[in-house]
């Protein structure tokens, strides 16, 4: 497995351009799961075909739900002429025919390279009586899926969010980052069960992880209404979870509507998810109800008891920044040493974070990149390995290659069904973490030891 | 309502005029009766806005064609989606053999030249010569493939030129594809243009010539789930030596030799013709379309070869395997006949397997009765008798044609190749068994209909008349098929099964299917709640 | 591993007696189990300090918890004058030392054996004013764990719950079985999603998956309260969920309190879970709300979306029965195929049972064994193979000596840790048993293939 | 409060008066300014209803000292439990080796004859005849064990009597053991059992004499974590040959054999000590007290070993594995002293370790504050010199006194053993090397706890006195220690690490220490609604 890759390390100047097996993709894959999260929404890619095929794909085969999306279906001529009328003519086609409450467009690097102006093509569109139509500018060539998220957020709050200048009701936006819908169920029910009333999007609760039903829905029950998106202006606050994915769509809607955004972390790990319940509490003046505190108190329970089956190994950790940085941040809870810790999208302050995390928590001899591929982790972990590794399901090939264990965290997981709806954030997530990071190592241990080593209890 | 009397134009009714109007030539019922049959439109712009299955040229060229050659390392110049989709997802097997050690294939690995917006607005030309640069340093590979995105041919990047000079400084093929997504109309753009470079710049290359008495090329066979080695070890066994597949666990390194073979054998017709008609041109060698897919089509493919040659032994060892392999498997498919007989599907997917998977879900006691294709052109449908009535549109045009005459020294007339008499081989081609391809059509079932670049709408209104059992389909259509309570297998991927090819093929396609059809969980959708009360336990 | 275990098949009647590496342990444990589900309890051992030291190990390994009980600490003269002196002893003590509200007496083997007379001896003992002493007769030489749960639960109903003779209240009593408190968890929030009040008993939430606090509590807050229990004989009906654990406790609480007991499976698997949520709706006249209908379909869903990943895999199963016979029923929802099904604890209708159920599903040649041990297994094992085992940590042996997954489900666990507080009953269970299952399988798949079949999507 | 002013009658205060006479006498406080040291109150009946962490004579006799004889078959006879309680749960590892091919060892195997309610009122030596008559023929084991538990001597059935006819059948030694569970006051009851059993029938059995030119036994050793294998690898690398340990990894192959040896070290003197007894007496092995816990100790116990042989080369060699090991681990306990040093513990636990571990500790800078045995002799506590003022009870008399005298053939003067002069010999057993044990009490800390048989709520109230910074106890007591927000290790089991001995095990022992102690979660129990403004983040 992967012996084409150098056996030794490269020298630095070697890689100096592109990815080598790339911890990011484009953004529009993101925008259209974003736009997944609205009820009744159909998302579209203008763009040529393949995009929109290539992403539902990716969307399908980590969620095993269906990704629906329309297409302009570019030719060379609309490329060459412009995608005006091929996006007029699309979203003609698709009220007539599949009938969504809303059409959520998302540009690619072909529609963005010769310069089709969205809100005027959408503009001189013809969108029934009550349907909505909305816009991201997604180019491929710029940030990742993950801004691609947060581009298409901003375009729900820009279209949609209203205020309508009464006094803000005692309700939170919640903005879940580019996260599961297991995620999202469990984040709705934190904050719902400190009794505080919440609209949350995009929510792909009920799209992504919606059930068989007797008969087929083309749009699931699941999802944000438009209605409730629109009175998210009239919140009293919004908990922005994860600055890459959710920052700029709350500072949109600050300024838009004066909700003020709280920015937070997603809630992986004690500490972020600490952070989540005191910005509810701080924000509606409620108190922690004792459920909350229980769960809060059996993973520092489970932390306590079995610290020493994880704690000390080393650890590479790679994926989106929003989730690697909470990540990264319980893997230091758990007495664990996270050694090398990349993410594919861009932004700077991606280094200086977790850096100063791992400072804070003197450790040393870590390292840790944004734009990073793995590629450059191979090579890393060639040079001296690890005990785990922690990430997207592209990481397999080096467990492989290396004889790593494998945890399966974030996007895109292929090989593996059921994660989607189990959530890695809440306290709840955090005993998933553990339970998944501990046996994964004690099933290790169980597979290399010798036969007197082999024991019973662990 | 029987099946003759499903109405097309009922189906289409909720679209809009101009939709329907578009739609309804690409949808054909199968009339046995007619005496004629009747034309299909396909390989046409997809309508805007409709939720169609298809992808585009780069997925077609990249994707399908050239991504599978193990030995060539393949940059996607361009942003990095197209790169990052096409990583891994295709199933394309390949495996390290005599030609290709395990430090030479490139098959898990993803290069994207990651353009960026200063790249899109300056060009991206020195970008992709410098990333050549570091990954010939690097990895040392035999030859590099450089694929085209979307935004490539909009910005003028000159591929040709970048390639050619890169050439120059390392010594190695540089390859080049202006596979660009917009190309075309779907896939089968990419197709072509992949065609094109492999004709031009790897077949008849190199010098070595394949050793072996019989010697095949297998076009358009790119070894999905192992479906290739399982073929392999079939034509092995009766003594055929198989120079190159095209491109299923391939290699630069034996594709540069594919001229020197007997006969090419095609089971993709679509994603590979252009290439078997061309070596025909150009170095003589015959082309038979076979199809692995269902034992019947097996044997009559195994017998079709044997005939091409016409050596009495090798027929002779033809049906001994074929005695053999039907032995070991037929108490097995019996056993998956129980649950599968009777049950009819849908099938819709590239390639030609909407075509040879009727075999197979006949062996099993199945029908087909909606097929269609996602990329394929009319003679897939109505075979190739219909091509020069084929208009090319400002679609087909923008795809070079490459012309290729007889090559000087490598050419070697067909009935040689085959050791056969110039009458002998004649005589096969005029009984359509060489160079031939018959399509879809005939092999349709009676009511059946045949639909081109099927879209979602379609899909489920067709769900609704035909009620069939079980669809055959893709990734983006599996779980849709699943919310609307029918069992699908993706055709694509086998739902990560497979081999289905040959023999054994064909018994581990019908548990796959025997299972999707009776998992217990399809009777337990209603919660007993909401059942009536003579429904419940 | 297990290498002087016999290469070829023994003679049908090698083994005649004994047990060697057996599936169940004595009563007890499960009677001290059982005890530990009252808030405010003392289980004692009324025998030999090796007998409540043992109880205790196990079930802190597997739980990662305190289990606190007393030993009335038998010596030689206790063993041949009787022990009543003893257990009066350690009443007054408990009582004055450790202060519980109640004090849950077990019998073992030795004071059963020696006939001391348990009602006789607790009447003459020191009680407190308003606590409580109750007893089970639980030796160890009839029955196993299972039954010592259900002789305790008996023992509960008998000594506590009250009838007041008023028209009964909407409201269920629970007993859960034999079962972690993450099940135990989970079917109560089942029962509450569905409206109606209930009782749960024994309950070891919060007792046995309780969190570390600011301050130590020798009894945490979990477990049903005395007044609970004791109102339980007016409630409209008790939910008996595992015959082997439950349904004793149940009959006596409909004879006593003429409470009706509705006799059903440990809620494992989409029928036993449709089964309760039925007998709810049914006995209380209550809709299935929205949130246990998608949770529902979201599992078959996944049933039908994934099942490639584990159809038509054997597997041997072995654990308790009340247990092992949803968990089966689920395998054959499955498409799986139950090879070997074995207990140890005694009762002829286990065998009837699954063979019952493995005859609706057409599947011939498995074989089930009630009274069997690992030893059993193995023998069958080595006979023909299965592709995966579920059941306690003892089967670890034989996956390792045989090369088989092990898939852990059961009591005990003791080389795993977080499992007791994730559930695997209910509809959310059904997910955590699909994922563990089709996880194992896909592991060995990733580990067993060749390179050229190592694959990023499954 | 400084330490010296901890008042045990306080920390009593609140039990009856009853319990707290009787435990008063089991807690004594360490006085380095007295003269004398205090008596304590040992190997007595535990109170009724009080929460003990003690076991049973069983547990003893099968779960501690002839379980781990790994070439013997060891069957259980009783009711289900006891057996299937001491299956796999002790860490006690075995490995196959020169004596014990793979199919001989039985550890990972739980034998019961599985009693019912009949066979407690109709006996059970048929049963417990036929299951021997059965798993001699399945597995051929080389010996058996049986082990009684505790309804077996109250319904009467006699092992003696079933092992000899068995033995008779079968030609194999079956050894019985009559450690009913009440027998006894604690485990120790079932060491003192077994140890006879042992010396009766085992030892002294074999005709091969070990070679090596310095062969010695290692008693109470139970290799958990594979401690006696990393003594072993130190000893070795000296120049010792180990006969048999007692009974880690042991086998009844070589144990047969151990009257052979030199010298015997003793390591938990409180489950052996009989049998180095009657072995001094019987065959005039002398025995030295070894303590290979802790580097120092390590260090020393070395020494004392090779002293009591006198070779100067041995010495010397001693002096370069002790400079090269202590070499190694120097600076990773470096490392780990900057987390351990000035921390205080409490340590409880069975054997020699409340005792041994104070050395290793002391090593990382940490002090124990209190420390107990849970089923120490008085002696254990005080030093063999207290032994003939010990009384015996009604519980200490049941348990039979074997009285061995030398053997008239293998009887060999300890001063020959140990190649030496007599007068050298007197000399080392004057000098309390050989033979001899000073038990806990001269190295306690000035002020510490020594507490027999501590108990929950004694434990409890400590902590509070004495807040220590860890507590190592057993399964049992670990998560309680850990709810009152205290690290706590199992030093039965050293939670699944180890090995804990000599240098290296010094460093893993350091390492787990300080991971418990420094783990962040310590931090982390106070949520962030219930700190002070200040407290939080």
């Amino acid at each position: 497995m992967l012996e084409c890759t150098p056996k030794e390390p490269l020298p630095k100047d070697a890689r100096t351009t592109g990815s080598i097996n790339p911890i990011k993709t484009c953004q529009p894959v993101g925008a259209l799961y974003a736009a997944l999260g609205i009820h009744g929404c159909l998302p579209h890619s203008h763009g040529s075909q393949g995009c929109c095929s290539y992403h539902r794909m990716a969307l399908s085969r980590h969620f095993h739900e269906p990704a629906m999306a329309s297409t302009s279906s570019f030719t060379e001529g609309a490329s060459v002429f412009g995608g005006a009328a091929n996006l007029k003519t699309s979203i003609k086609n698709v009220f007539a025919i599949y009938n969504p409450e809303i059409i959520a467009v998302h540009t690619t690097c072909l529609s963005e390279t010769i310069g089709d102006d969205m809100p005027t093509i959408i503009k001189q569109s013809e969108i029934p009586e009550g349907k909505y139509v909305i816009h991201a500018n997604t180019p491929s060539y710029h940030g990742s899926h993950v801004t691609g998220f947060s581009n298409m957020c901003k375009g729900i709050v820009s279209y949609l969010a209203e205020s309508d200048g009464n006094p803000k009701k005692e309700r939170a936006n919640i903005f879940p980052g580019f996260t599961n819908p297991g995620d999202m169920r469990e984040i709705k029910r934190i904050v719902t069960e400190m009794g505080v009333p919440s609209i949350m999007y995009p929510d792909t609760t009920g799209v992504m992880d919606s059930p068989v039903r007797k008969t087929y829905e083309m749009f699931p029950r699941g999802g944000a209404t438009i209605e409730a998106i629109q009175d998210s202006g009239n919140s009293k606050m919004t908990l922005s979870l994860g600055a890459w994915s959710s920052d700029e769509a709350a500072a949109t809607l600050q300024s838009k509507c004066g909700v003020p955004g709280v920015p937070l972390r997603i809630p992986i790990g004690v500490k972020a998810t600490d952070d989540l319940i005191m910005a509810v509490k701080k924000g509606f003046g409620v108190d922690v109800p004792e459920p909350l505190e229980v769960e809060r108190g059996q993973v520092i329970d489970t932390l306590i008891d079995i610290h020493y089956q994880y704690e000390g190994k080393t650890v590479a950790v790679f994926g989106d920044p929003d989730i690697v940085i909470p990540l990264v941040e319980f893997l230091i809870t758990m007495g664990m040493i996270p050694k090398y810790v990349l993410t594919g999208t861009p932004g700077g302050k991606f280094e200086k974070i977790v850096n100063g995390m791992l400072e804070e928590a003197g450790i040393e001899g870590s390292r840790v990149k944004a734009e990073g591929d793995l590629f450059d982790l191979h090579q890393w972990i060639k040079e001296e390995s690890v005990d785990l590794l922690i990430g997207n399901a592209h990481g397999k090939y080096i467990a492989r290659a290396e004889d790593i264990p494998l945890v399966r965290v974030g996007f895109p997981v292929f090989d593996r069904a059921v994660h989607p709806l189990m959530p890695i954030v809440g306290y709840r997530g955090c005993l998933r973490l553990i339970e998944m990071i501990s046996n994964v190592l004690l099933d290790r241990r169980d597979r290399d030891c010798l036969d007197e080593d082999y024991e019973l209890i662990l | 309502m029987t099946m003759t009397d499903v109405n097309i134009d009922e189906i289409l009714a909720p679209m809009p005029d101009k939709v329907k109007k578009n739609r309804r030539k690409h949808i054909v019922k199968k009339d046995a009766s007619a005496g004629c049959r009747p034309q299909i439109e396909a390989n046409t712009r997809t309508v805007p806005g409709i939720i169609t299955q298809r992808g585009c040229s780069y997925a077609g060229c990249k994707g399908v064609v050239v991504g599978p050659i193990k030995d060539m390392l393949t940059i996607t110049h361009g942003p990095i989606g197209c790169a990052y989709y096409s990583w891994g997802t295709r199933r394309n097997k390949a495996r390290t053999d005599d030609s290709t050690p395990p430090d030479q294939i490139y098959s898990t690995m993803c290069f994207s030249t990651d353009m960026q917006e200063s790249d899109i607005v300056f060009g991206g030309e020195k970008k992709l010569a410098k990333m050549i640069d570091e990954v010939v340093e690097i990895f040392h590979p035999r030859a590099i493939n450089i694929c085209a995105t979307c935004p490539i041919g909009l910005i003028g990047d000159d591929l040709g030129a970048v390639s050619k000079a890169a050439e120059e400084r390392h010594g190695i093929p540089i390859i080049h594809y202006n596979c660009e997504g917009y190309k075309g109309v779907s896939q089968s753009a990419g197709h072509h243009i992949a065609n094109n470079q492999i004709m031009e710049r790897m077949i008849g290359t190199g010098t070595e010539k394949v050793d072996g008495k019989y010697v095949l090329n297998f076009l358009g066979e790119y070894n999905i789930g192992g479906d290739a080695w399982e073929i392999e070890r079939v034509l092995e066994e009766i003594g055929y030596t198989v120079g190159s597949t095209l491109t299923g666990d391939s290699a630069y390194a034996t594709i540069k030799n594919m001229h020197t073979a007997h006969l090419n054998l095609v089971q993709c017709h679509r994603s590979i013709n252009y290439i078997a008609e061309m070596m025909e041109t150009k170095y003589g060698i015959p082309w038979l379309k076979v199809n692995f897919i269902g034992i019947d089509a097996t044997i009559d493919t195994l017998r079709d070869i044997a005939q091409c040659f016409g050596d009495k032994e090798l027929i002779a060892r033809t049906e001994l395997v074929i005695e053999r392999e039907l032995a070991a498997v037929t108490p097995e498919i019996e056993r998956y006949q129980k649950i599968c007989r009777g049950k009819t599907a849908f099938i819709f997917v590239g390639g030609s397997r909407s075509h040879h998977y009727q075999f197979l879900l006949r062996n099993l006691g199945m029908e087909v009765m909606v097929a269609g294709y996602e990329f394929a052109h009319r003679d897939d449908y109505e075979g190739r008798e219909v091509i020069p009535t084929i208009k090319s549109d400002a679609d087909s045009k923008n795809i070079p044609e490459l012309h290729v005459k007889p090559d000087t020294e490598m050419y070697r007339p067909p009935h040689l190749r085959l050791k056969m008499s110039q009458e002998k081989y004649d005589e096969l081609v005029a009984s359509g068994v060489l160079n031939e391809y018959r399509g879809m059509y005939p092999d349709m079932v009676n009511g059946g209909i045949m639909i081109d670049d099927a879209n979602h709408f379609e899909t489920e209104e067709l769900v609704k008349v035909f009620k069939p059992d079980l669809i055959f389909t893709g990734i983006k259509d599996k779980y849709v098929t699943h919310k609307m309570g029918l069992p699908s297998k993706q055709i694509h991927s086998y739902d990560y099964s497979g081999p289905y090819t040959c023999f054994r093929g064909a018994v581990t396609f019908a548990k796959d299917v025997a299972h999707s059809l009776s998992t217990p969980a399809w009777k337990m959708i209603t919660p007993p709640w909401e059942q009536s009360i003579t429904e419940q336990r």
